[in-house]
């Protein structure tokens, strides 16, 4: 059992990276990503290969984040020029090319067949003896607490305020002799480094990376769990994929314990669940499971 | 590879244009009017495909499969419009289109839940392809052609040409003032999405038709309708077919150069070559800013 | 005025003035400025005037680059702004109002205010993780200036409720507010008047009499011509999207043609 | 030691492995109760708890360490797509515990460092050459492919054009194709450009439903045939299209044994647990065949019930010259006995190869009526 | 009787009052100012008296008939119509749209030729986008869309906001006819001198109360008045 929770909870830890990405993006700035996968992806193969190929694996974990903010930046310049609903769905079209590209480009990502092999956190770092999840939970951990402190830090300053200032209106923004764009850059390149991250942390996770992993359905779990947890909160990203993954991963044993449920039922049934959640958490609770935040109308 | 090779490749293109218009007409008479993206209008097709299947069982052919689709689908969007979108309509597109969301995943899990996700078919006879010039074209075609330009028809006709569109149009704008202007805000919507779950059922019956019907079948012609949508500016039903016919025929006269597996991210490239010409889509009228 | 009269340049270079010449401005056919010109001191009170439609917020938004115009220049300080972007014209110390109030609806007033005050080190990213003392000085500098501006605004009893919450015309108040933040060399103001409380217009004229002599100008886009008139130290009309008339106050208002075509004979 | 042994089940009871993984389960846990009724093995019960893979590694994962770290499972049996199968498989290699599975990916074979992983599946390689020796027995001479992207569609064309070339022959056209369209007609005019006489499918059945209909309707080269793997072409694709489109198919598949006495035994005991015949899903003879293989290996590394011993006693119960048995019964009576045995499973003869991998027979059908009726069986 | 009476009114956003305790009324063929600072509930409660807010206590009535249960859209028909402070045309519509959607006019193509008679720089720009207009434009076109069901009463929420002199003028003017054309008029406004010389009476509102209400022409004498709220011009 402790071993499962172990799991559980490494995925819990590498989905809240995401979170984090996504919250900081859509909730403070107002940029809808619907590509998040997209950086995943990309996080996932860098580390994978360049850990496969001898780096060690903190660069691997480096470049990972690295390479994911240097593919948001051309991204990010579009969204300077584009309504944000444009944006979103040009997102959705980016991850899909993404995926569209490692499931062809066989010479680099191993195509369709993936990337089987790849070593655990543990294995890289050499660690043997323990748990190779107990390993990467302490990693995830520590990149977890890293990037609360960023993301902490960011909105809790005039960068902050001001990220928020251009999600409720750029133009007034300009008048006031800053570039939207440049924030707007900054903060997507920043989001997507922890998508990437985490996309690093999965590969070494699962050990087998395969381009049917990256579908659009992940982007909207994030997008579950940030409105779980109430955008535009810190502490929300947190709570809201803890709630998503304590969901996902509960209706298992929810179908050790209800009979009569087939399996198939079953995930039609976890699916209806996310669904009716979304729809009533719109309808009722808009700023997330926790409620408003105080002093947000 | 001659030209008639290219003609047909074209020809391929509009017919599956055609479906992507279908869908792109239901998205962007919702993003006008409502002012969300609505990302259950795939599954809504679907709902329209399993509605249709359930009207030829009954033994009404590609009409009553029409019918009964159409009839599906619309119900499901005039329920959510009370049960949901009704009390989004006061906060932010992005909320509406969350829920959206939501509802596109709980609309799938009924459908897989009591339908299964066995591939169901239209039990209709099998007609072979006629020569018009180079080109082969199915009765299947023209069907979905027909459809197409008959759903941008009505949608334009309703939305430009009669009161009730100007008021659709207007509770768009600003539903108070709509309200102060006596216009029933409530029923004005109702018309908007029975229209919008009508158009995502045609399309849904006609992909039915020529594809099989699973749950999951309309989640994956959101993202091409989608982006015919946005190519066709928001808001616009004859960019919404011109924008799906655009994408049809780009990705499959792309193909001879960059192979079938990429031709979606062909979709994906005319789209962003677009949107850096035009960012407001292709026929964006002058902003409106002030 | 046709085309642009000889000497445009050394008039670009003249450092204290606003120097618009020859714009012109169609929306798909239909011509909202022809040709406009004129010029203002940048340390000065100056009034546009003109009658609905006739193109002032169109003037403004492309001397302050949020449009760009058809023909024409800009000169402001004695530097060419033509070209530059919206940003960079406000950098070079020319801020501007909006008719129609943009507030940032998810941030108090107060941080509203906070959020437009120039040369932030916490804007940057690097600054944020590594100078958080340099912040903290500078946040407490803008906590006290907002608060001076939040005071002659009225806005004082609203400064920590989020500006969404707003009335029109605190809205407005607030655009105001937020535009003197800036510190810029001049600001163009956008019927700061409309919808505000004539007791708070006059206390309000009072105060941008002071900033003006304290060297930051003012061109003001007012209907209201008394407060209007009682501010401003010259005046410049425009109809249709033509310059009409220019002068003090007196002779733009006792000139004919302005009261035939903005006041209809009326005042 | 009299706990119940625990099995894992793993199958693709949603998502794309739908069609199969109902069943497979049924199967998993039908020959446990057979094994349970015999009394258990070396004292123990068998105890299955199930889970479902989505068809996806992400789910997968997740799946198979609840099963072995909540539910205790000591085998993991029943992962059906070769991701799944490449996503599970490092971690029962680090909890040391054997994975059987029904996948095709080569790559699998090449993973399993530890000799701990079973395949009861022919590989994708193994598919592709038994279509090349169908298309050379029906005298095709100008073969084109079209292939799903993804590792089973490609691995079965690539298989078949490695074969077939390796025998000097051409392939005159190949495609590899995205699913999920609304149309593959811009796919075929290629293929039917280079005039084929055959095409080898690697594909599912929604797309080959999509694909056959609009060849069909094009009415282009009306004499092509298809070669299709027949978890695409079976009876849902001839509801589907109608006999005289299915007319031009031919369906390729692995075979249960169905000659063997275990074969018959197994199908009238899945036909009275789930109402559906067994030859609707191959699938399930193997998940069925892992459990008595797995239960007679325990029988055989008995009184040691620990996964690794029983791992090591596999390839014992297939000795080519023990006594044949057909069922648990008479393999567990003969161990008990002191004979060695060989097992002639249910899905084939289940001799294992050094990878750990069978090499099933495979059919030959074409549609007769309104089903598909063998033609011929091939075997390597 | 009181065209329109208003008795102890609560309104507000959320679970806030801004507006409380409010009394007033509308005699038929009256006009009515309201002024009042900054933020201190004047558009709140012509919301609240078209029916737009949630949050509502009180007594409404028109012509004896209580609004309670009257939907919005259907206040038209009792002959409330609504000029609203900001956002007041339908920008994507063209100007004779914004004419033609008004619900509940009788001939409605004649009306709309009476308009363009009526404020002729709309006439010239029947096909342009609301949007595009400039704010007097837009003002006058909200003004002539308010008009078209012939009401008989009209609330105008700062319809002089952003009009030139000669507009502010006319559209006093415009408000000072209305009686003659049978409409009384509920008017807010922050140029309280212009609107009190065309009222009948006046109510001041200061931080959601009626502070002091009155006929005009004793508020526009009252000394303290200007000082605190009418200003001296
Ligand atoms: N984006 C646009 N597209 C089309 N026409 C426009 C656009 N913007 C402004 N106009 C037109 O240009 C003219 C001038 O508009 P502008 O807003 O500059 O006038 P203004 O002088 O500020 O008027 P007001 O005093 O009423 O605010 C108006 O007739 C308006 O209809
Ligand atoms: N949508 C809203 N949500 C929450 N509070 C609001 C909202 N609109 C207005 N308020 C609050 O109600 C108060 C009164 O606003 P209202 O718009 O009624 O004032 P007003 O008297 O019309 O002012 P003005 O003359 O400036 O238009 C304001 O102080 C504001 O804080
Ligand atoms: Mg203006
Ligand atoms: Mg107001």
């Amino acid at each position: 059992m402790d071993i499962y929770l172990l799991a559980v909870a490494v995925v819990t830890l590498t989905y809240m990276l995401m979170t984090f990405g996504l919250n900081l993006q859509y909730g403070f700035t107002g940029l809808i990503n619907f590509g998040l996968v997209g950086f995943f992806a990309i996080g996932a193969y860098t580390s994978a290969l360049l850990v496969m190929a001898g780096v060690p694996l903190l660069l691997g974990f480096a470049a990972a984040a690295l390479l994911a903010a240097l593919a948001a930046w051309p991204v990010a310049l579009l969204s300077l020029r584009l309504r944000i609903e444009y944006f979103a769905i040009v997102m959705l079209g980016f991850s899909e090319t993404i995926r569209l590209i490692i499931t062809n480009e066989r010479w680099l990502t191993g195509g369709v067949q993936g990337i089987p092999g790849i070593p655990s956190a543990a294995a890289a770092l050499g660690i043997t003896g323990v748990d190779p999840n107990l390993v990467t939970l302490a990693l995830l951990v520590v990149a977890v607490g890293l990037v609360l402190a960023i993301n902490w830090r960011l909105v809790n300053s005039p960068f902050g305020r001001m990220i928020q200032a251009i999600r409720d209106d750029e133009e007034a923004v300009r008048s006031l002799g800053k570039q939207p764009g440049r924030f707007k850059v900054a903060v997507f390149m920043v989001g997507s480094a922890f998508a990437g991250l985490s996309g690093a942390f999965y590969a070494h996770y699962i050990t087998y990376i395969t381009p049917e992993q990256f579908v659009p359905l992940l982007t909207f779990y994030v997008w579950v769990a940030m409105i779980f947890g109430g955008s535009g909160r810190v502490s929300g990203a947190a709570i809201g994929t803890i709630v998503l993954i304590g969901f996902l991963e509960g209706s298992r044993f929810l179908r050790d314990v209800v009979p009569g449920i087939s399996e198939v039922e079953m995930a039609s049934l976890r699916l209806g669940v996310v669904g009716v959640a979304l729809m009533l958490l719109m309808r009722f609770r808009p700023d997330g499971i926790l409620g408003a935040r105080a002093g947000r109308a | 590879m001659d030209t008639a090779y290219y003609l047909n490749l074209a020809f391929n293109g509009v017919v599956e244009g055609s479906i992507y218009a279908l869908g792109a007409l239901s998205i962007t008479l919702v993003f006008g009017i409502a002012r969300f993206p609505n990302a259950a209008t795939g599954d809504v097709m679907t709902v329209g495909a399993f509605g249709g299947l359930a009207g030829t069982t009954l033994g009404g052919g590609v009409i009553g499969a029409i019918l009964a689709g159409v009839a599906a689908s619309a119900a499901v969007t005039v329920a959510f419009y009370y049960l949901l979108f009704r009390a989004l309509a006061k906060r932010s597109a992005v909320a509406s289109m969350i829920a959206s969301i939501g509802l596109a995943f709980f609309l799938r899990a009924a459908l897989g839940f009591f339908m299964g996700h066995d591939q169901r078919v239209y039990d209709l006879p099998l007609a072979r392809a006629t020569l018009v010039g180079p080109l082969r074209v199915q009765p299947a075609d023209v069907q979905v052609m027909a459809a197409a330009a008959a759903a941008l028809a009505v949608t334009f006709g309703l939305l430009h040409l009669t009161p009730i569109g100007r008021r659709m149009r207007a509770v768009a704008d600003n539903p108070d003032l709509a309200r102060a202007s006596g216009i029933n805000a409530g029923r004005v919507m109702v018309v908007m999405w029975l229209m919008a779950g009508a158009l995502a059922g045609l399309a849904g019956v006609l992909l039915g038709v020529k594809t099989v019907v699973t749950p999951d079948m309309g989640w994956d012609l959101l993202l091409p309708a989608f982006a015919a949508t946005i190519l066709g500016t928001i808001g616009n039903p004859v960019g919404a077919v011109l924008g799906g016919l655009l994408i049809g025929v780009a990705q499959e006269l792309s193909t001879p150069f960059v192979g079938f597996t990429y031709k979606i991210g062909v979709g994906f490239a005319v789209l962003l070559l677009m949107l850096m010409i035009r960012p407001q889509g292709l026929f964006a009228r002058n902003a409106l800013v002030r | 005025m046709t085309g642009s009269p000889p000497g445009a340049a050394d008039h670009r270079r003249s450092v204290d003035q606003l120097i618009v010449e020859g714009i012109s401005k169609s929306f798909g056919g239909v011509r909202v400025l022809t040709d406009v010109g004129f010029s203002v001191p940048v340390g000065g009170l100056s009034g546009l005037i003109g009658p609905n439609g006739a193109g002032k917020s169109t003037l403004f938004s492309v001397i302050s680059g949020f449009q760009s115009g058809d023909a024409g220049r800009v000169g402001f300080a004695g530097r060419d702004l033509t070209g530059l972007s919206a940003v960079d014209r406000v950098r070079a110390g020319m801020g501007r109002t909006f008719q129609v109030p943009r507030v940032f609806a998810s941030l108090t007033v107060r941080q509203n205010l906070a959020a437009a005050a120039p040369g932030q080190a916490g804007e940057h990213l690097i600054d944020v993780f590594f100078r958080p003392g340099r912040i903290r000085r500078q946040e407490a500098d803008i906590a006290a200036r907002a608060d001076e501006i939040l005071g002659f605004l009225n806005l004082a009893r609203v400064a920590d409720t989020l500006a969404g919450g707003l009335s029109g015309g605190q809205r407005k108040l607030l655009e105001l507010g937020r535009a003197l933040m800036v510190r810029p060399r001049m600001i163009l103001l956008d019927e700061p008047f409309a919808g505000v409380n004539p007791v708070l217009i006059d206390e309000i004229a009072v105060r941008i009499r002071e900033i003006a002599a304290g060297g930051i100008g003012f061109l003001i886009v007012e209907h209201n011509l008394p407060s209007l008139s009682a501010l401003v130290e010259r005046m410049i009309v425009i109809d249709r999207g033509r310059l009409l008339a220019q002068g003090t106050p007196a002779e733009v208002l006792a000139d004919p043609v302005v009261r035939e075509a903005y006041m209809g004979g009326a005042v | 030691d009299d706990t119940p042994f625990r099995i894992g089940a793993l199958n693709p009871v949603t998502g794309a492995g739908s069609p199969y993984g109902p069943g497979m389960q049924k199967a998993i846990v039908m020959a446990a109760d057979e094994v349970n009724q015999t009394g258990g093995v070396c004292g123990r019960m068998l105890e299955v708890t199930a889970e479902d893979t989505q068809t996806s590694p992400d789910a997968a994962v997740l799946a198979v360490k609840k099963l072995i770290e909540v539910n205790g499972a000591q085998v993991i049996m029943g992962t059906w797509s070769s991701g799944v199968t490449l996503a599970v498989m490092p971690i029962t290699a680090a909890a040391g515990i054997p994975e059987l599975n029904t996948s095709g990916a080569p790559a699998i074979s090449m993973e399993d460092k530890d000799d701990m992983v079973w395949r009861f599946q022919a590989t994708n390689d193994r598919f592709g050459q038994a279509f090349a020796k169908i298309a050379t027995m029906r005298g095709f001479k100008r073969p084109a492919t079209m292939a799903y992207n993804n590792a089973s569609g490609i691995g079965n064309t690539e298989g078949f054009t490695k074969a077939w070339t390796a025998d000097g022959g051409a392939v005159v056209s190949a495609v590899v194709y995205e699913p999920k369209r609304p149309s593959y007609r811009s796919e075929l005019q290629q293929i039917l450009a280079a005039n084929p006489d055959v095409v080898v499918m690697g594909s599912y059945l929604q797309d080959t439903t999509v694909i056959l209909r609009e060849w069909f309707q094009s009415g282009q080269s009306p004499d092509l045939q298809w070669i299709i793997p027949g978890w695409a072409a079976n009876q849902q694709l001839i509801d589907a299209l109608g006999p005289e489109v299915a007319a031009s198919i031919i369906s390729v598949d692995s075979i249960s044994n169905e000659t063997a006495p275990s074969y018959d035994h197994f199908a009238a005991a899945y036909q009275a647990a789930t109402g559906s015949p067994a030859s609707g899903n191959v699938y399930a003879a193997m998940t069925y065949d892992m459990v008595i293989s797995w239960g007679l290996a325990m029988q055989a590394a008995c009184p040691d019930t620990a996964p690794k011993a029983i791992n090591a006693a596999i390839r014992s119960i297939d000795s080519a010259d023990g006594t044949p048995v057909y069922t648990f019964a008479e393999g567990k009576a003969a161990i008990e006995a002191g004979k060695t045995v060989n097992y002639e499973g249910a899905s084939s003869r289940l001799s294992f190869d050094q990878y750990g991998d069978v090499t099933p027979d495979f059919s030959l059908s074409e549609i007769e009526g309104t089903s598909f009726v063998r033609k011929d069986v091939v075997k390597f | 009787m009181s065209l329109l009476t208003v008795n102890d009114l609560c309104a507000g956003y959320g679970d806030v009052d801004i507006v409380t305790g409010i009394s007033l009324h509308v005699d038929p063929l009256e006009i009515v100012t309201i002024a009042g600072t900054n933020g201190s509930g004047k558009s709140t409660l012509v919301k609240a008296l078209m029916g737009l807010l949630t949050r509502v206590r009180g007594e409404m009535r028109i012509d004896g008939t209580s609004l309670e249960r009257v939907a919005s859209e259907k206040r038209i028909g009792l002959g409330i119509v609504y000029v609203p402070q900001v956002e007041n045309v339908f920008p994507t519509l063209t100007v004779t749209e914004n004419l033609q959607v008004v619900e509940g006019v009788a001939d409605r193509r004649r009306r709309i030729d009476e308009m363009f008679d009526r404020f002729p720089a709309l006439a010239e720009r029947r096909r342009t986008r609301a949007g595009s207009l400039s704010g007097g434009e837009r003002q006058q076109l909200a003004f002539a869309r308010a008009l078209m069901p012939q009401p008989r009463l009209m609330i105008l929420d700062e319809p002089t906001a952003a009009l030139s002199p000669a507009l502010v003028h006319e559209v006093l003017a415009l408000i000072q006819g209305l009686p003659a054309l049978g409409v009384s008029a509920l008017l807010v406004e922050q140029r309280a001198r212009q609107a009190l010389a065309i009222s009948d009476r006046g109510y001041i509102l200061d931080t959601g109360r009626v502070v002091i209400d009155d006929t005009a022409p004793r508020l526009l004498a009252d000394e303290r008045m200007a000082d605190l709220y009418l200003g001296t011009h």
